[in-house]
């Protein structure tokens, strides 16, 4: 088997809890993502689904881990610019929240043109050019481009985080949670553009998400998260069709289907 | 007579028969009077300690003096029933009998002499401890006797004991009090037609009649001195009738209280005078051709009407008439004043003549003044103004309490400045009390170093002198030299400015209050 | 938890990105109502009368002239003269200057240290935010007005003492609201994705996090410089700030106290009156430059 | 729950005794800043002998190091031994005894005028209709803008010229004639405070108004007096609190001005007379005084509002 | 056939932003529930579900304004004078809001919010009040009532709190309860405990539901009818069952195809182009037209009216019997 792109190993996170405690929000978790796929990883809220994603990304420290990329492991404290400029090439992100995600006051184009002149040597027609190939790869318009995030919708705004995300074109996306704020009919539209884009740019993508349901449509792997811990991991298909772990099943038993009905189970 | 009231509008110029001594007696007495400080609460009542305007107000009315001050500025005996000079070094008091303090003791040469030489003692931080430059010793030489002997004749010492000077407070109480006489809580015994009442800090001292008191018996039952900080305040409190009178009303508030149908203003004469003084031993200011253009430069007349709004006169020299106007030689020192040239008219041509003469340095001069007084503050930028026109620079300097304090006793501290401007008062009789810190070498005030053989025998002869027109023949000959020096470049002598509602009369309206107990004629209009 | 559903923003279609030019934004000016159009037409004029005050004036604000004392209104003197003849709206005019000068400089001071240090203590956070907020603390112990009579009483009464003293009372509210509103601004996402994307601290800082505070900053100073008039006037009234004869309007009321029982109630007035007018006037416009940028009124 | 109120008020206590301590280094500290010698003031500027500036240094002990002078001033104020003033020639102690009942006086006074006013208006501005809150708010526009000597020159005019019905000089002795005197002081320091906190009242019980608690309680059929004494009045009793405990800080600030110009002998008129003089030791003492009063009242403010909200325990100093 | 408990007819409400600007949200909507029946409303963000369920109980912003009829239980709703208004609101409809942490007063206690209603309106005493409570938490599967009752709820769980906001509701026994996205802000988990327990209450004390939800599957498994609404219209209103086959109009086909499931991955998700538009977007027309496959010119010049097309009530020009589009 080839290097993994991303290799996670026996990370750990605690932050100080109340009352003098300690509050275990990432418990030994250890997994792989190889190049041009996808890994998402489940589970209900406050099981420590971010936390992993923002110590990857160098947004947070490791308790203890290593994170490592390409085989040489990165140091998980807070980088310094140099290094966040180099791993820009590497890792990106898009957040949750469409409406702060962007800075209020940059235009799309703006926006865009700034990631491209820190990471890449680029005239300024071969910017122009680039910015217009980034929109067009999420579905946006040059008219987009001199528009404030206040004139764009919650769908048209996570497309232009996509967008700013693929700028510096990296190898691994890190997606938490980027669709579950939006209307069902949006939602489909990014995820057929996150399919587009992985298709056409290679990027591999960490899927994060509590909806199993946009999981299994986008994943090739799943990691299923509880308390911090992963409590099972495999191919999508896998898990999700023939769950071996309590609390996949659980997860699963909960989703509303045609002829579902809601049922009090004991915990 | 009485002045001119009403009319308000433009300041009113105020002529020398416009000036009052007394005012209507008292019809009768009257149960409270509020009376205004102006310049704030008194930092003591202790008469040893009291040298300034709060203290010394208070203060007369409450400790009598030796000798006492009468409104016209001469000098009568008080608790002293008499005073000998058995030789030019020596000065007998007796004691008047049948005095009793407040609290039923009686008064004996003991306290006397106890009170005297409290002045002796720096630790006692006494306000006038340069009268006792000339004393010997102080001793009871009888059981109502006091023996006071001197290293060299000082015929100035019996004038300068009018006052808080010489006032007695009982020996014991004193000694019982030590540090704390005079103090809010403590307060002082004494023998005065008022009885130190209560003293409530910020706001007022009340002091009560003395019915025990041997003399004329005071017409108020009670007297409240009042603590004012602000011009506008007091005004307002004296305009609305919650102040019953005051003394130095507010010069900004003159015409207000002109205008006042509740009261009424009287301006009597007064030794308190404006003037400006130079601070260093070199430089332009120390030049007396330098100080002679300034003074030649500016218009006197105008600075009265528009700073002092009439409240005053013009004045040749630092020592003002009424200083003498009690002295039996008042004719030799009114010649001697006559004689002096006329400062009150600009001469500008004459100005800028001695200013080319002198050349002063080009640098501008500093003039220093105590932030936050207004009559200062108008009159340094007139006075810029003047200096102005004879091309002199004037920087204006607003110096903080503390840093204008320093320049009385650190000469390091007045290479600092170039002039200073000082309102002052004399608060006795006599020209040897004041002149001699300005004219003799190593004087207080002698900032300049300015020494002249000639006035310094002329002073020492006149200071011992036992014949009173011998005194004066002698001051007015040195006045004649040292008055053209310019020691102090005097602007204005002030008018005192009192103020009674009508409901009550019998203030003296001259500066002598500042060592009378004054108090005391004050009842029903 | 995830996020509640979004309210679908007021958008507008792709192709209809209405472009906003300079006389787009005078009309989103305008738009802040007529009376916050007035009360800046107030504050611009006032600035205005500060800076021309030489030129504009009359008369020499400190030339007394004896003959024409407490004249009433006239040609030569549209608003009459005070105590010793000086032309009251030359006094008026010129004092603007110092009484306009003072806030300012305590607004821009306390504006510059306190976004300063309140990002700073917010970027940073740790040790240094410790430190910071408690010294923000013990600043804000001390009520403007007594800071301000102890720097008087330490270097003596004048313009500049009171108006440093200000400027470190009123740091700590700055710097609060500023780290604050940093704090909850650099835990927003799009800072976040700035930071992956490799842009230094610093350029966060410069080119992003402070100009989207501006707003409240601005808001924040047009209140604060309300409240700093209001307490050098005090100071002025107090005679611990600038002295005369430089006219500032406390000084002005101050002064004509004493002729106001002698029926000469103008000059304090006046003043009195051009002191509420300006404030009046800065704090609507604080008000609606709130209200444009949506930001709540207390803070 | 216990122990959380206990650390919580360990940790405001904490606070406020370093907060003490550094703003009483600062208060020392900057006035040896000061150009002047207070051994000159203490002198009286008369010519003192340099055997008279010794004993008064020493008196003063002005020649002892910093951290000596510090500690000795510092811990005499905890015996409330303020030291001696330089230009009174009293204890410190005794000044401020002497005025303490006038600025409480005045300073209760106008608390309870301000809680009474802004109280009644701001609850009107929030509750009423449209036409009572335009007034509300108009009225308080203008009067937050109008400065204490200005309200307080007004006042003087009006009384002392026009209607003769209450003193405008003074403080009085004894409770009647106390309020008496205090009346226009009160009124003057009280005019922008009581606009200011009616605004605060206002706008704090409006969002609480517009809260989704309130729909809540209306959703459920609850009569809209029940609903402001339940949900509104109380919720915004906390921020309401923390601000009318700054509003502290201005009045003492505010004391200042009306006791001078209405020549009330209190704390405030003192400090602003020993400014003027320069008499350090009095304006270390009473501004020391200051803001002790304003740190242990927003402590005690901070105690209250969080029991009254106890989510505010778990938030940090 | 009884008369239904609660009868919706041709609602509008618009929201007045200025004396110019007049925003319509909801461009008459009608429906009916009948007592014990469960209703769902179905639709994207901003359709205007909240609104219609506040216009039951009055409870809209101060600048809306509305026009149509609500009857609830044979009597006009927005007829009653104030204090009908607060019997019907304290007797017979109950409201659950969405974020139970924002529309639970945070300073007083669970037990005060529970006993609130009782206490205030019913003058039911506070001891009485409390044993009712106590039984009310075990009913919504609570364990220790009593220490719950004297917690704030900042010390709850969202789940938890929920079920507080579903107790306060049973309290007053209504006849009708308005469920806002009573689970959105919750897990799977825990919106499944949350779901259970307010159909088996529901169910059990015989209540009709209005059931408010992003989510059409959930909606199918707790209502009996579905209503779907898009930019403040209903356009289709189902009797459940199995929703995937009977709908018929393009909106609600759209909606369900969009959505991936867990049991299958598609190629690629069905997609609508564009975004939701709002109610006061609609130019004229079929407001879906713009979106719409199927749109015709004549889609684009008027409004289709609402009729019964087999089991469903559809408002659009294509719908058919039998056929789905
Ligand atoms: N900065 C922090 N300080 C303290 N605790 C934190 C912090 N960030 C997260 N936690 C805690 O760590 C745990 C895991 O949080 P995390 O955000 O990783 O969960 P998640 O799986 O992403 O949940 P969600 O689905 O809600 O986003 C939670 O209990 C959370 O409260
Ligand atoms: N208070 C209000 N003032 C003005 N407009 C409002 C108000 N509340 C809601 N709206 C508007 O009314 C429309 C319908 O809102 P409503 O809350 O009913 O939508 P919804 O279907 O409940 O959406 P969601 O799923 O987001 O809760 C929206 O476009 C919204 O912008
Ligand atoms: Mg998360
Ligand atoms: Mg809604």
């Amino acid at each position: 088997m080839s290097v993994p792109l991303l290799d996670v190993r026996n990370l750990r996170k605690v932050y100080p809890g109340p009352r003098r405690g300690e509050l275990v929000a990432v418990d030994d978790v250890s997994f792989a993502v190889q190049p041009r796929t996808c890994l998402a990883i489940v589970g209900e809220s406050g099981s420590g689904k971010s936390t992993c994603a923002r110590i990857i990304a160098g947004l947070e420290r490791a308790t203890a881990g290593t994170v490592a990329v390409d085989g040489d492991a990165w140091h998980t404290g807070r980088p310094g610019t140099r290094e966040r400029r180099r791993r820009a090439r590497i890792v990106q992100m898009v957040f949750q929240d469409p409406y702060q995600s962007l800075d209020r006051r940059q235009t799309v184009g703006g926006c865009l043109e700034e990631s491209l002149r820190l990471h890449f040597d680029l005239t300024g027609d071969e910017r122009s050019a680039r910015v217009a190939a980034l929109l067009d790869l999420v579905g946006l318009t040059a008219d987009h481009a001199r528009a404030r995030p206040r004139l764009l919708s919650g769908g048209q705004r996570q497309r232009v985080a996509i967008a700013r995300a693929l700028a510096s074109e990296p190898r691994l996306l890190i997606l938490d949670e980027a669709v579950a704020a939006l209307d069902v009919s949006i939602q489909a539209q990014i995820l057929n553009l996150l399919a587009d884009a992985r298709e056409q740019t290679g990027v591999a993508l960490l899927f994060i998400s509590h909806d199993l349901g946009v999981v299994r449509q986008i994943a090739d792997e799943v990691a299923v998260m509880h308390h911090g811990a992963i409590v099972e991991h495999g191919p999508a298909a896998t898990v999700l069709d023939a769950p071996r772990d309590p609390y996949t099943r659980r997860l699963l038993d909960s989703v509303p289907r045609p002829g579902w009905r809601p049922t009090l189970r004991p915990a | 007579v009485t002045t001119g009231c009403g009319g308000g509008g433009t300041s009113g110029s105020v002529t020398p028969a416009d000036l009052v001594v007394s005012t209507p007696p008292a019809a009768g007495e009257i149960d409270k009077v509020s009376w205004a400080l102006p310049m704030g609460e008194p930092a003591t009542v202790d008469p040893v300690k009291a040298g300034d305007y709060s203290p010394n107000t208070v203060v007369s009315n409450l400790c009598e003096p030796l000798m006492r001050l009468t409104p016209d500025f001469s000098v009568e005996p008080g608790l002293a029933e008499s005073v000998t000079r058995p030789d030019p070094t020596t000065l007998v008091f007796t004691i008047r009998p049948g005095v009793k303090f407040w609290n039923g003791n009686p008064l004996t040469a003991a306290d006397v002499v106890h009170s005297l030489r409290r002045n002796l003692d720096p630790g006692n931080r006494p306000a006038h401890a340069d009268v006792f430059k000339h004393v010997a010793d102080i001793v009871q030489s009888g059981p109502m006797q006091v023996t006071v002997t001197f290293t060299r004749p000082d015929e100035q010492f019996l004038d300068s004991m009018a006052g808080s000077v010489s006032a007695v407070s009982e020996k014991s109480f004193v000694e019982r009090a030590g540090d704390g006489y005079g103090t809010p809580s403590v307060g002082v015994m004494c023998t005065g037609p008022f009885r130190f009442g209560r003293w409530v800090p910020g706001e007022r001292v009340v002091v009560t009649r003395n019915d025990e008191y041997w003399g004329t018996k005071a017409k108020a039952k009670e007297f409240d001195f009042v603590f004012f900080t602000d011009d506008s305040t007091l005004t307002t409190a004296l305009v609305a009738g919650q102040i019953d009178g005051t003394y130095e009303a507010p010069i900004g508030s003159l015409d207000t209280l002109r205008g006042s149908p509740g009261g009424k203003l009287y301006f009597g004469p007064s030794t308190q005078s404006l003037s400006i003084g130079p601070a260093t031993t070199t430089g332009p200011a120390a030049d007396p051709r330098v100080r002679e253009a300034l003074d030649l430069a500016i218009d006197k007349t105008s600075l009265i009407g528009n700073v002092l709004h009439g409240a005053g006169a013009p004045l040749k020299t630092f020592t003002p008439p009424l200083s003498w106007a009690g002295d039996p030689a008042k004719p030799v020192f009114d010649a001697g004043y006559a004689a002096l040239p006329d400062t009150s008219k600009p001469d500008l041509a004459r100005a800028q003549a001695l200013i080319r003469e002198a050349a002063p340095a080009a640098e501008p001069l500093t003039l220093a003044i105590p932030s936050g007084d207004q009559t200062g503050l108008q009159t340094a930028t007139i006075v810029q103004a003047a200096a102005k026109q004879i091309g002199l620079t004037l920087d204006i300097r607003q110096m903080q309490p503390t840093e204008f304090s320093e320049l009385f006793y650190d000469p390091a501290k007045r290479q600092t400045v170039d002039l200073v401007i000082a309102q002052g008062y004399i608060e006795v009789p006599g020209v040897y009390y004041y002149s001699p810190g300005f004219v003799l070498p190593g004087g207080v005030f002698n900032w300049t170093g300015w020494r002249d053989a000639e006035v310094e025998r002329l002073m020492t002869e006149g200071q011992q002198a036992a014949d009173p027109q011998v005194a004066a023949e002698k001051f007015v000959a040195a006045q004649k030299v040292f008055a053209p020096a310019r020691l102090q470049i005097s602007l204005a002598q002030l008018h005192e400015r009192l103020y009674m509602s009508n409901t009550i009369t019998g203030a003296p309206a001259s500066f002598a209050y500042i060592g009378s107990a004054w108090a005391a004629a004050v009842g029903k209009a | 938890m995830p996020e509640t559903p979004l309210l679908a923003a007021e958008a507008v279609p792709a192709a209809g990105v209405p472009r906003r030019r300079g006389f787009g934004r005078l009309r989103s000016v305008a738009a802040v109502g007529p009376i916050g159009t007035v009360a800046a037409a107030v504050c611009l004029l006032l600035v205005a009368a500060a800076v021309l005050a030489p030129w504009i004036a009359p008369h020499d604000p400190n030339a007394v002239d004896a003959s024409n004392v407490f004249a009433p209104p006239s040609a030569a003197h549209p608003l009459g003269t005070d105590d010793t003849g000086r032309d009251l709206l030359s006094r008026l005019i010129h004092g603007s200057r110092l009484s306009l000068l003072g806030p300012l400089l305590v607004t821009v001071i306390a504006a510059t240290l306190g976004t300063i240090l309140g990002v700073l203590s917010a970027w940073r956070r740790g040790w240094l935010d410790a430190v910071l907020s408690r010294v923000f603390d013990v600043l804000f112990a001390f009520p403007g007005v007594v800071l301000a009579i102890l720097a008087a009483a330490i270097f003596g009464a004048g313009f500049l003492a009171p108006v440093i003293a200000l400027s470190l009372a009123f740091l700590p509210v700055t710097a609060r609201v500023m780290r604050s509103a940093a704090l909850r601004e650099r835990n927003l996402p799009y800072i976040e994705a700035l930071h992956l994307q490799g842009v230094s601290g610093l350029a966060i800082c410069v080119r992003h996090l402070v100009p989207n505070l501006m707003p409240l900053l601005l808001v924040q100073a047009t209140v604060g410089f309300g409240y700093a008039m209001l307490d050098l006037a005090a100071i002025s009234f107090l005679g611990l700030g600038p002295q005369p004869p430089d006219p500032s309007w406390g000084v002005m009321v101050a002064n004509g106290k004493s002729a106001i029982l002698g029926g000469h109630p103008e000059q304090s007035l006046y003043a009195a009156i051009v002191i509420v007018v300006a404030v009046v006037a800065v704090n609507l416009v604080g008000e609606r430059l709130a209200v444009h940028y949506e930001i709540g009124e207390s803070s | 729950m216990g122990a959380q109120i206990g650390r919580f008020v360990a940790r405001r206590l904490g606070a406020l005794v370093v907060t003490l301590l550094a703003a009483s280094l600062i208060i020392y500290g900057a006035l040896h800043l000061s150009p002047g010698d207070p051994a000159a003031l203490l002198a009286g500027g008369r010519n003192p002998s340099p055997e008279t500036l010794a004993a008064i240094r020493a008196e003063y002990h002005l020649d002892d190091p910093f951290w000596a002078r510090y500690w000795h001033w510092l811990s005499g104020v905890f015996q409330w031994d303020l030291g001696k003033s330089m230009s009174f020639g009293d204890q410190v102690s005794n000044l401020i005894s002497a005025r303490l009942t006038n600025t409480l006086f005045l300073v209760g006074y106008a608390a309870l005028l301000i809680i009474f006013f802004g109280l009644a208006t701001g609850i009107a501005g929030a509750l009423a209709g449209k036409a009572v809150n335009t007034v509300i708010t108009t009225t308080t526009s203008l009067l937050m803008a109008v400065p204490t000597f200005v309200a307080a020159i007004v006042l003087i005019w009006l009384f002392a010229t026009k209607l003769n019905w209450l003193p405008v000089f003074g403080s009085g002795t004894g409770f009647g004639d106390r309020i008496e005197h205090l009346t226009l002081p009160a009124l003057a320091l009280t005019a922008s405070y009581i606009a200011y906190v009616s605004r605060v009242i206002r706008s704090a019980l409006s969002s609480e108004l517009h809260g989704e608690h309130v729909e809540t309680a209306r959703s459920r059929g609850v009569r809209m007096p029940s609903i402001v004494r339940r949900h509104v009045l109380r919720n915004a009793a906390a921020p309401v609190l923390t601000v009318s405990g700054l509003t502290v800080a201005g009045l003492i600030a505010g004391t200042v001005v009306v006791e001078q110009a209405f020549g009330v002998s209190g704390i405030g008129s003192l400090l602003v007379l020993a400014a003027q003089k320069q008499d350090f030791v009095v304006v270390q003492d009473i501004a020391l005084l200051m803001v002790a009063a304003f740190v242990v009242v927003n402590t005690v403010v901070d105690l209250v509002s969080a029991v009254l909200d106890r989510r505010l325990l778990r938030t940090g100093v | 056939m009884t008369a239904p408990l609660l009868r919706v007819s041709d609602l509008r409400v618009s929201i007045r932003r200025s004396t110019t600007d007049v925003r319509p949200i909801i461009r008459g909507v009608s429906f009916d529930i009948r007592a014990g029946e469960a209703v769902g409303l179905v639709g994207e963000s901003g359709s205007g579900k909240s609104m219609t369920a506040r216009s039951i109980i009055r409870l809209l912003p101060g600048n809306a304004e509305t026009s149509g009829e609500i009857t609830f239980d044979g009597d006009s709703v927005t007829g009653l004078t104030p204090a009908g208004l607060r019997r019907m609101r304290s007797h017979s409809i109950a409201m659950i809001f969405q974020d139970p942490r924002a529309h639970i007063n945070p300073v007083r206690t669970v037990g005060d919010f529970l006993c609130e209603g009782l206490v205030l309106t019913r003058g039911v005493r506070r001891r009485d009040a409390l044993r009712r409570a106590r039984q009310l938490l075990t009913d919504v599967w609570i364990p220790d009532a009593d220490r719950r009752l004297r917690q704030h709820p900042y010390e709850l769980s969202g789940g938890l709190l929920q079920r507080v906001m579903i107790a306060a509701a049973l309290a007053i026994e209504p006849r009708l309860i308005l469920a806002d996205e009573p689970t959105t802000a919750l897990d799977v988990t825990t919106q499944e405990e949350v779901m259970a327990i307010l159909d088996q209450q529901r169910r059990q004390r015989d209540l009709a539901l209005l059931f408010i939800t992003h989510d059409l599957d959930l909606a199918a498994a707790v209502c009996d009818r579905t209503a779907v609404m898009y930019a403040g219209r209903i356009v289709e209103t189902a009797a459940t069952g199995d929703l995937h086959a009977r709908a018929t109009h393009p909106y609600t086909r759209a909606l369900l195809s969009a959505r991936p499931t867990t049991g299958e991955r598609r190629a690629r998700l069905a997609t609508v182009p564009g975004r939701p538009s709002a109610a006061w977007e609609v130019p004229g027309g079929c407001a879906f037209a713009p979106r719409c496959p199927l749109a015709t010119e004549r889609c684009r010049q008027d409004d289709p009216a609402s009729r019964t097309v087999g089991d469903s009530v559809v408002a659009c020009h294509h719908a058919q019997v039998g056929a789905p589009v």
